[in-house]
């Protein structure tokens, strides 16, 4: 059996705690250990994937401890889980190699905390049982309010306090839905609180959705309840900003629609509704980021609309939607990451304080760096040959075929909108007339070789067509893991 | 060269160098006339033979450049060209019609314009340029109400060919075109003011404002081809009217009479009316000749 | 008389309600943070006791099954109270991290009013 | 004024009879004269070409400019000023191109014969086909005049253009005399053109 | 062997060695030609031939392409043009900054164009119209004018606007029909609602690229600011792409009797739907003409002839009657052949003097001699005087129009091509007639490259003008593939004659007799022997006795048809380009109103999560 899966989430959490430890015995040793947990972590998932491979994709449960399913914790493993193992442990190994000297007075407080929060968000993909899912969450939450106000200035510390207050507020809804089902259903592993669904009275069970929906909601970045996105993304440490964006938001969403689809077997109206969130999410985010003057914030507001456009595409219901809405949660992290990190380093390099207008004409400065982020810019915006394009093809051609022809307008609406001021970053970048304040060339490669490897894996997905319909067939197999409940049920309950 | 194609040939040059003969003609008439209106007695009837022969015995000639040489030379076979296109009457004096219909027309008279236009500019008088653009400006004015003459006649008759046109009208006066379709007639008389660039709107080549504008630079051999294309031009069109409107001729003289007597009404508006403000001319030619011509191709379309 | 009777059966939850209906109050109206703090542990605490009130039945004891007289028939469910356990750590990191974060930012703006520290807007 | 040389008959005047005969009839009968009125006699010009007088019958039409002019009238005084407009009207007339002389001022100052800025024999300057004399020769006089010219140039003695172009340097010269800024106007020293 | 495979590795060679030969100006030059010669040649030789060799090429039942004269006829335009202009731009853009990337991303627009000129389905056509916009973007923002970002960035968004709303038809499409090949499309299985917006999104997203009245504001700007040997292809090929597409999907594809069957109630037998497509034609080129005239700026004003002469192409769609496709495809070629000479002419002059504006040139027909000839040949044409190309176009035409009795239309079309005599007559007169400026004296002729460049589109005008059936036979060849069977070609030609029900011209004939008549009167010219001809310089004009120098200002070109903008100035002002600044503006005001929901104040933030509880609670309770 596979119960090695388990390390996933236990070496993290040792390696967190030993770090105080090897901080005494010298001090800039623990800069080097995340790399190794998120090396770690990716080489774990991969030898997951082939085991998957090997008994031809059909996900397998860990017990922990033992406990035969509807008793103890139990994980559950497919595709799904998978990809999104992938792509944290990825893009966390990316940041940590970012990291190395970016926080430059980082104690080993730092690391743990990043660590950690790695470890909450494996924990919520993987986990099959619902209070493990909120005992997670917590965990990525704490470690995020303490990230946040890492660099203890106003600006973080003002973000943190608005972070810790909605985020409080939305574990208290998970907090009173959980309970709410397992007061109806007496039990908490997913699988079995499907199974018993039907026998809740429709007004009980109408209740706990809504409450999670919402705890859940503000967690996942939707419209009315994303108050505390921009500021976070604005304050916060870029490495802490990117894994939120590209790794952190993933999972949430990824938990909301396990939570819709899986527990409550969520019907149209539900859907209906969650998509009329989506969209509403997606327009505020374009629009608000077309006046903005922070680099981060805007990219922050662009992430809250790439965060509806995915919402949308899950919450279409059909098995092409949830596929592009799980290949565009790749594209988008890859994306964020390249953009995020790239523009940190041209601004440490000019030293501006994060405006849009420090950037003028960086480009003959900073070639190669101004290039790959203007490349993923483009490729963000969906031209045909890049990945965007397939991704924004199936979550349209789903859209339309579940009928909402004026979604798919607003959708393309939306996207040109993003165009607008995106097109209007590159101009500032490539902008002939010299820069104004003081450039140092500081060429750091544990600046540039992140970068570097996100714009191949962009350049990978887009060019090798086999690769791409191979990894087409691997997308349907895990969306339909989130959506067939019946097939959910038997595996963790049938075994 | 069949004998019929030869004789076609023939007519041809004798129709040119009649046209010339008679453009003179009419010229020095209206001089008269002109004259014996402002009560003095005018230059004799062969003023314009001798003024051309006076011109061609010039010692030297002037040029700025190849183009001021290609220029004329240019505008005559624009002009013989346009020529060739107008019947003149039956049989052989159709001339080439057969090979251009209205629209052919109606654009190879421009080729002789910007022939003339661009030796002008090669002159490099400032002048000559004012000059060409008001007669452009001038042009692009009574374009319009002329277009919507021609194209309600070619509603009219179903066909773009002069001759058919002429055939159309045959029998009294009644079924000329100009009384046939008032509205029609109306505008085309009102646009050929335009045309002949006569006194009321002779502002490209006002002598007081800009020095005979465009030939500012023409002297000697020059201005010679300029008065013989420019009276090939005047009969060509009077012509050309005289098939659309006023029924065409059967034999040359009857042609003749009908030229003479449309001459005079531009004529004698000349002569009463003062030279317009350019952007006037521009206005009203697309001011009340083109509301009729709307009404006029109205009416010929339901 | 029904409602009388629901409300004695349910005495438990309303009560719990009741808490965190003052909780979100304080939140929402007052503009100290300190008060807010104080709103948001209010709301922890509601609802902890309505987790624990939720395994509850009427009239039976606590499941220590050291002594030979008790029986799962007539003990109360113990996981709710587990899950409570959890619930108040949490609860209690997230207070000690942001009253950590209030001090900070009263260092840095001199004020406790939220409506004064929204430097970051729009 | 001594060394001025007779006008010899230039190899552009002698040609074939017959074709002169009618080049002549014809330069003879259309006279286009430049519209350029030099001095006070300019008024005369205008009774001549209206309804009593009415010169067009003699084939004269007044032309905007010196290219398509044969006839240039100095009528009156011809200050030193409008003495280096004259000159380059001149030479930029083509080529059989006559000079008429209105009133005394032309011949000899007139009664400006002592003025500093008058211009005191024309002869010296540019070639004069044809005096009128009279303090403004009436209408008639000027058609005289212009009828004179017209016999002069049927019988081939209107060759004042000659003389200028055979005399050229002497001309230049005298003109550079009285105008003393020659090329600070830039009046170009060649022949026009 | 399979001639699409050949023809798409021979360009994707020459886009590699304009990649690789960076460094190398003239390998890489060389190599970008060759490529695009080979692939010229080869379309060429298989133009009309269907059979021995394999024509389609199918991918995986997603991209279909097909080669056949349908697309060939669109392909040797643009490999044509795409020819002269690289062979102009190379010394035009020798010393440039860039000049690198103008390559690279030309090569790109035109493997995109070829793609999609070649697709037989909505996904490979989207692709290629994607990668065409994109390409020439990214050659507008290299270019180093001033201001470009503001327009490249003008011309992206309302060509994406274009391209979302075809992908939005395509949707529409893909959804009722199961598939994006064309030839899967019938319309029996619409509804009349679905049938309306497919047209009216299709042609919106071509109008867009075809810079058609309402949304032309982006073709002055881009057409400007970008190289000028690339605005030849730009104007001359690129937007011919609107014109394509309208082929495709409304007589291709789609075809002309879906619009007969939705049942519109017609005018003469021509739909409502057609009727607006030669009404916006007209006034597109009545329009585009106007602001021609008056612009002062010479790329501005070729940008909008182009406007203009685009109009009467959509006229000619517009008809639906073969004639009026045969106008619109002679259109075609005539505007490609006359438009990249006179921006080539432009750029030479550009690139020797260095100015872009009217008053500041003049007198330049010594300098540059060829271009002189050049652009009278070009203007001829574009003015439509016989005994050149243009006038087939015109003719052919009217035909059409008067064919089927729009009268009105063709009457305000013809007034729209006598302005287009005025601003050509305009560009000579500025650029190379009148006093030549002090500082232009020196200027050398055209380099040898562009001359070439300029002579061969002047050839082909030439040759258009005497043998016009021969592209005639081409048209035929592409209109029997859209199979309008109940529309007979309404011209008959007979070798050089054109005889329809309205009226005839003969083009070789009327060519002859022009040139005949043009010996005679060079004789009649030199009739006289005696006079001595005499060469004078550019100062010695009528200048009322004055005496000029160099300095003095005698070029009359700064606002020159003053006249009709002061006649026509109340209705100028109204122009669709402030138009739409306006409604930009109020967008961005939008944006900052809805930003401001973010207040920064973490109680409202909870506020906001109560109300969203609440929604929820009645939401899902009710």
């Amino acid at each position: 059996m596979v119960d090695y899966a388990i390390l996933l989430i236990a070496l993290p959490l040792f390696a967190a705690f030993l770090i105080p430890l090897v901080a005494m015995v010298n001090k800039n040793w623990p800069k080097y250990i995340p790399i190794l947990v998120t090396a770690f972590n990716s080489v774990l998932s991969i030898n997951l994937l082939l085991y998957l491979n090997a008994h031809n994709g059909t996900p397998f449960i860990v017990k922990i401890g033992g406990f035969i399913p509807p008793f103890g914790i139990n994980l559950f493993i497919g595709y799904l889980a998978i990809i999104l193992l992938m792509l944290i442990s990825f893009v966390g190994l990316m940041i940590s190699l970012y990291t190395i000297n970016t926080v430059k007075d980082a104690e080993s407080r730092y690391y743990m905390l990043f660590i950690l929060l790695l470890m909450g968000v494996t924990g919520l993909v993987i986990t099959g049982d619902l209070f493990n899912m909120f005992v997670f969450l917590e965990i990525t939450s704490i470690s995020a309010y303490s990230l946040t106000a890492y660099k203890r200035d106003g600006l973080s510390l003002e973000a943190s306090m608005k972070y810790i207050l909605i985020g409080s507020l939305a574990s208290v809804f998970v907090l009173i839905g959980i309970g709410v089902i397992y007061y109806s259903t007496h039990t908490l592993n997913i699988a079995d609180i499907s199974n018993h669904i039907n026998t809740v009275p429709k007004y009980i069970k109408m209740f706990s959705l809504s409450m999670l929906l919402i705890g859940l909601a503000i967690e996942a970045e939707l419209f009315p309840v994303n108050g505390w996105v921009p500021d976070v993304y604005q304050a916060s440490p870029t490495p802490v900003t990117t894994i939120f964006s590209s790794i952190v938001v993933k999972a949430t969403i990824y938990v909301f629609f396990r939570v819709l689809f899986t527990v409550f077997r969520a019907d149209l109206t539900v859907m209906n509704f969650v998509m009329g969130l989506g969209v509403i999410t997606l327009l505020i985010g374009e629009i608000s980021a077309l006046k903005q003057v922070n680099i981060k914030r805007m990219l922050a507001y662009s992430s809250i609309g790439q965060v509806g456009l995915i919402v949308i595409a899950i919450s279409s219901y059909s098995s092409m939607g949830v596929a592009g809405g799980i290949y565009q949660m790749i594209n988008h992290a890859i994306f964020k990451g390249i953009l995020f990190l790239g523009t940190a380093y041209m601004i440490t390099s000019v030293s501006g304080t994060g405006k849009i207008s420090d950037l003028k004409g960086i480009a003959q400065k900073m070639p190669i760096s101004s290039f790959i982020v203007s490349f993923s810019i483009i490729a963000l915006l969906g031209v045909p040959p890049l990945t965007g394009f397939w991704a924004k093809m199936m979550i349209l051609s789903s859209v339309m075929s579940s009928g909402h022809q004026i979604i798919v307008a607003l959708i393309l609406f939306a996207t040109v909108v993003e165009a607008v001021y995106y097109l209007k970053f590159i101009a500032v970048i490539y902008d002939s007339s010299e820069i104004t304040n003081s450039f140092k060339s500081t060429i750091k490669f544990n600046k540039i070789v992140p970068i570097v490897l996100f714009a191949l894996t962009i350049i990978l997905f887009s060019v090798v067509p086999q690769f791409l319909v191979k990894f087409q067939d691997v997308l349907l197999k895990a969306a339909n893991e989130l959506t067939n409940v019946s097939s959910y049920i038997s595996i963790v309950l049938g075994s | 060269m069949s004998t019929d194609s030869m004789y076609r040939l023939l007519v041809t040059i004798a129709v040119i160098l009649g046209s010339i003969i008679y453009g003179f003609f009419i010229n020095s008439l209206a001089r008269r006339i002109t004259a014996r209106v402002q009560n003095r007695m005018g230059p004799p009837l062969k003023q314009p033979f001798i003024d051309v022969i006076k011109l061609y015995s010039k010692r030297t000639f002037v040029t700025h450049g190849i183009m001021q040489t290609l220029g004329p030379i240019l505008m005559l076979t624009g002009i013989i060209s346009t020529l060739i296109l107008i019947p003149y009457g039956k049989g052989y004096l159709t001339l080439y019609s057969s090979n251009g219909d209205l629209i052919t027309i109606l654009y190879i008279m421009t080729f002789g314009q910007l022939a003339m236009a661009l030796a002008v500019g090669q002159a490099g008088n400032p002048y000559g340029t004012i000059g060409v653009a008001r007669g452009l400006t001038r042009m692009f004015g009574y374009e319009l109400p002329l277009i919507l003459a021609l194209i309600s006649l070619i509603a009219l008759n179903h066909s773009a060919d002069v001759n058919v046109i002429i055939a159309n009208q045959h029998g009294g006066i009644a079924n000329w075109n100009a009384f046939r379709h008032p509205f029609v007639g109306i505008t085309a008389l009102l646009a050929m003011l335009g045309m002949m660039s006569y006194q009321p709107f002779d502002n490209a080549s006002a002598p007081a404002e800009v020095a005979s504008g465009p030939i500012t630079e023409f002297g000697g051999k020059f201005m010679a081809i300029m008065m013989t294309t420019n009276a090939m031009f005047v009969v060509a069109k009077l012509a050309l009217l005289v098939d659309l409107f006023f029924g065409g001729a059967s034999n040359i003289f009857i042609l003749a009479l009908k030229i003479f007597l449309l001459y005079l009404y531009p004529l004698f508006v000349g002569l009463v009316f003062p030279r317009f403000a350019m952007e006037d001319t521009f206005l009203f030619f697309w001011k009340w000749p083109t509301l009729i011509g709307f009404i006029g191709l109205a009416i010929a379309i339901f | 008389m029904s409602w009388v009777e629901t409300v004695y059966n349910y005495s438990y939850f309303v009560g719990a309600f009741g808490l965190i209906m003052i909780g979100l109050y304080a939140v929402m109206v007052k503009t100290n943070l300190i008060k807010i703090l104080i709103g948001i542990n209010l709301i922890d605490v509601g609802v902890n006791i309505f987790l624990v009130s939720l395994g509850y039945i009427k009239g039976k004891g606590a499941p220590i099954f050291s002594n030979a007289s008790v029986t799962p028939a007539n003990s109360i469910d113990p996981i709710p109270q587990a899950l409570v356990l959890t619930a108040i750590v949490i609860g209690v990191a997230v207070t000690a991290l942001s009253l950590s974060v209030i001090i900070k930012l009263y260092q840095h703006y001199k004020t406790l009013d939220i409506s004064k520290i929204r430097e970051m807007r729009w | 004024m001594d060394d001025l040389k007779r006008p010899t008959l230039d190899s552009d005047f002698t040609c074939d009879m017959a074709f002169n005969k009618i080049t002549k009839w014809a330069q003879k009968n259309s006279l286009w004269l430049l519209a350029y009125g030099t001095g006070c006699g300019a008024i005369e010009l205008s009774p001549t070409m209206t309804s009593r007088y009415d010169w067009s019958r003699l084939g004269i039409r007044g032309s905007a400019t010196p290219r398509q002019a044969d006839l240039l009238l100095i009528t009156g005084y011809l200050s030193t000023k409008t003495l280096k407009r004259v000159i380059r009207s001149y030479e930029q007339m083509q080529d059989p191109k006559y000079v008429i002389g209105f009133g005394s001022c032309t011949i000899n100052g007139g009664m400006y014969y002592d003025s500093y800025n008058t211009i005191k024999q024309l002869d010296l300057y540019i070639p004069v086909d044809v005096y009128i004399n009279g303090c403004m020769p009436r209408p008639e006089a000027v058609l005289s005049g212009l009828a004179y010219l017209k016999d002069k140039i049927g019988d081939k003695k209107a060759d004042g253009w000659i003389k200028y172009k055979q005399n050229f340097e002497w001309y230049r010269e005298n003109q550079k005399k009285i105008l003393k800024s020659f090329n600070g106007d830039n009046m170009p020293d060649k022949y026009n053109w | 062997m399979n001639v699409l495979r050949t023809i798409a590795l021979i360009l994707s060679l020459g886009f590699l060695s304009s990649i690789l030969f960076y460094k190398i100006r003239e390998l890489r030059n060389l190599s970008i030609i060759a490529s695009l010669s080979v692939a010229l040649g080869f379309v060429i030789k298989f133009f009309g031939i269907y059979t021995g060799i394999k024509r389609a090429f199918s991918y995986k039942d997603l991209f279909y392409f097909k080669f056949d004269a349908f697309s060939n006829f669109f392909v040797v335009l643009i490999l044509g043009v795409g020819l002269l202009a690289i062979l102009a731009s190379w010394n035009y853009m020798k010393e440039k900054k860039g000049e690198t990337f103008f390559y690279v991303f030309f090569m790109l627009t035109i493997l995109g164009m070829v793609g999609l000129v070649y697709s037989r389905d909505m996904l490979s056509f989207f692709i290629g119209w994607e990668v065409m916009t994109m390409g020439s973007f990214l050659v507008i923002l290299q270019s180093n004018e001033k201001d470009r970002f503001k327009f490249a960035l003008r011309y992206f968004i309302i060509s994406l606007i274009g391209a979302y709303s075809l992908l939005w038809s395509m949707f529409i499409i893909y959804n009722k029909v199961h598939s994006f090949k064309f030839s899967a499309f019938n319309s029996s299985v619409f509804t009349k609602g679905e049938l309306t917006t497919l047209l009216i999104t299709i042609s919106i997203g071509f109008l867009i690229k075809a810079a058609i009245m309402p949304f032309h504001t982006w073709a002055s700007g881009a057409y400007s600011r970008s190289p000028l040997t690339f605005t030849a292809f730009f104007s001359g090929a690129m937007s011919k792409m609107g014109i394509y597409g309208l082929f495709i999907f409304l007589y291709g594809s789609i075809g002309l009797s879906a619009i007969y069957k939705t049942g519109y109630n017609e005018f003469f037998q021509t739909s409502y739907f057609q009727y607006t497509l030669v009404w916006l034609g007209v006034i597109t080129a009545f329009l585009g003409t106007l602001r021609a005239i008056l612009s002062e700026d010479i790329r501005v004003m070729l940008a909008y002839s182009s406007v203009g002469q685009l109009g009467y192409m959509l006229i000619g769609i517009g008809l639906g009657s073969t004639l009026g496709l045969t106008a619109t495809l002679f259109h075609v070629v005539t505007h490609g052949l006359f438009k990249t000479s006179l921006f080539i002419v432009v750029a030479a002059i550009i690139h020797r003097t260095g100015k872009t504006k009217f008053h500041e040139l003049g007198g330049l027909i010594n300098n540059m001699p060829i271009a002189f000839i050049a652009t009278l040949i070009s203007i001829i044409t574009l003015a439509g005087i016989p005994p050149l190309g243009g006038f087939a176009t015109k003719w052919l035409l009217y035909e059409a129009m008067i064919e089927k009795r729009m009268f009105f239309a063709t009457a305000i079309t013809m007034l729209a091509s006598i302005g287009a005599f005025l601003y050509a007559y305009r560009l000579i007169q500025n650029l190379f007639l009148g006093q030549r400026k002090l500082e232009h004296d020196d200027v050398k002729p055209a380099p040898l490259t562009m001359q070439i460049a300029m002579l061969i589109p002047a050839l082909g005008m030439v040759f258009l003008g005497f043998f016009p059936n021969l592209l005639i036979k081409y048209t035929n060849l592409f209109i029997e593939l859209i199979n309008i069977d109940f529309f007979k070609l309404g011209v008959k030609v007979t070798d050089t004659a054109f005889t329809n029900s309205y009226g005839y011209w003969n083009a070789f004939y009327l060519g002859s007799a022009v040139v005949i008549i043009f010996i005679v009167s060079t004789i009649y010219y030199n009739l006289q022997r005696r006079a001595k001809i005499y060469k004078i310089g550019q100062l010695d004009i009528y200048t009322a006795g004055e005496y000029v120098t160099r300095e003095t200002p005698l070029n009359y070109s700064f606002n020159f048809y003053g006249f009709i903008f002061d006649s026509l100035k109340p209705a100028i002002k109204y122009s669709v380009t402030n138009f739409i600044t306006r409604i930009s503006k109020e967008f961005i005001a939008l944006s900052d109103f809805v930003r401001r929901i973010y207040t920064g104040n973490g109680q409202h933030y909870a506020i906001f999560t109560m109300i969203f509880t609440i929604i929820t609670l009645i939401y899902f309770l009710s």
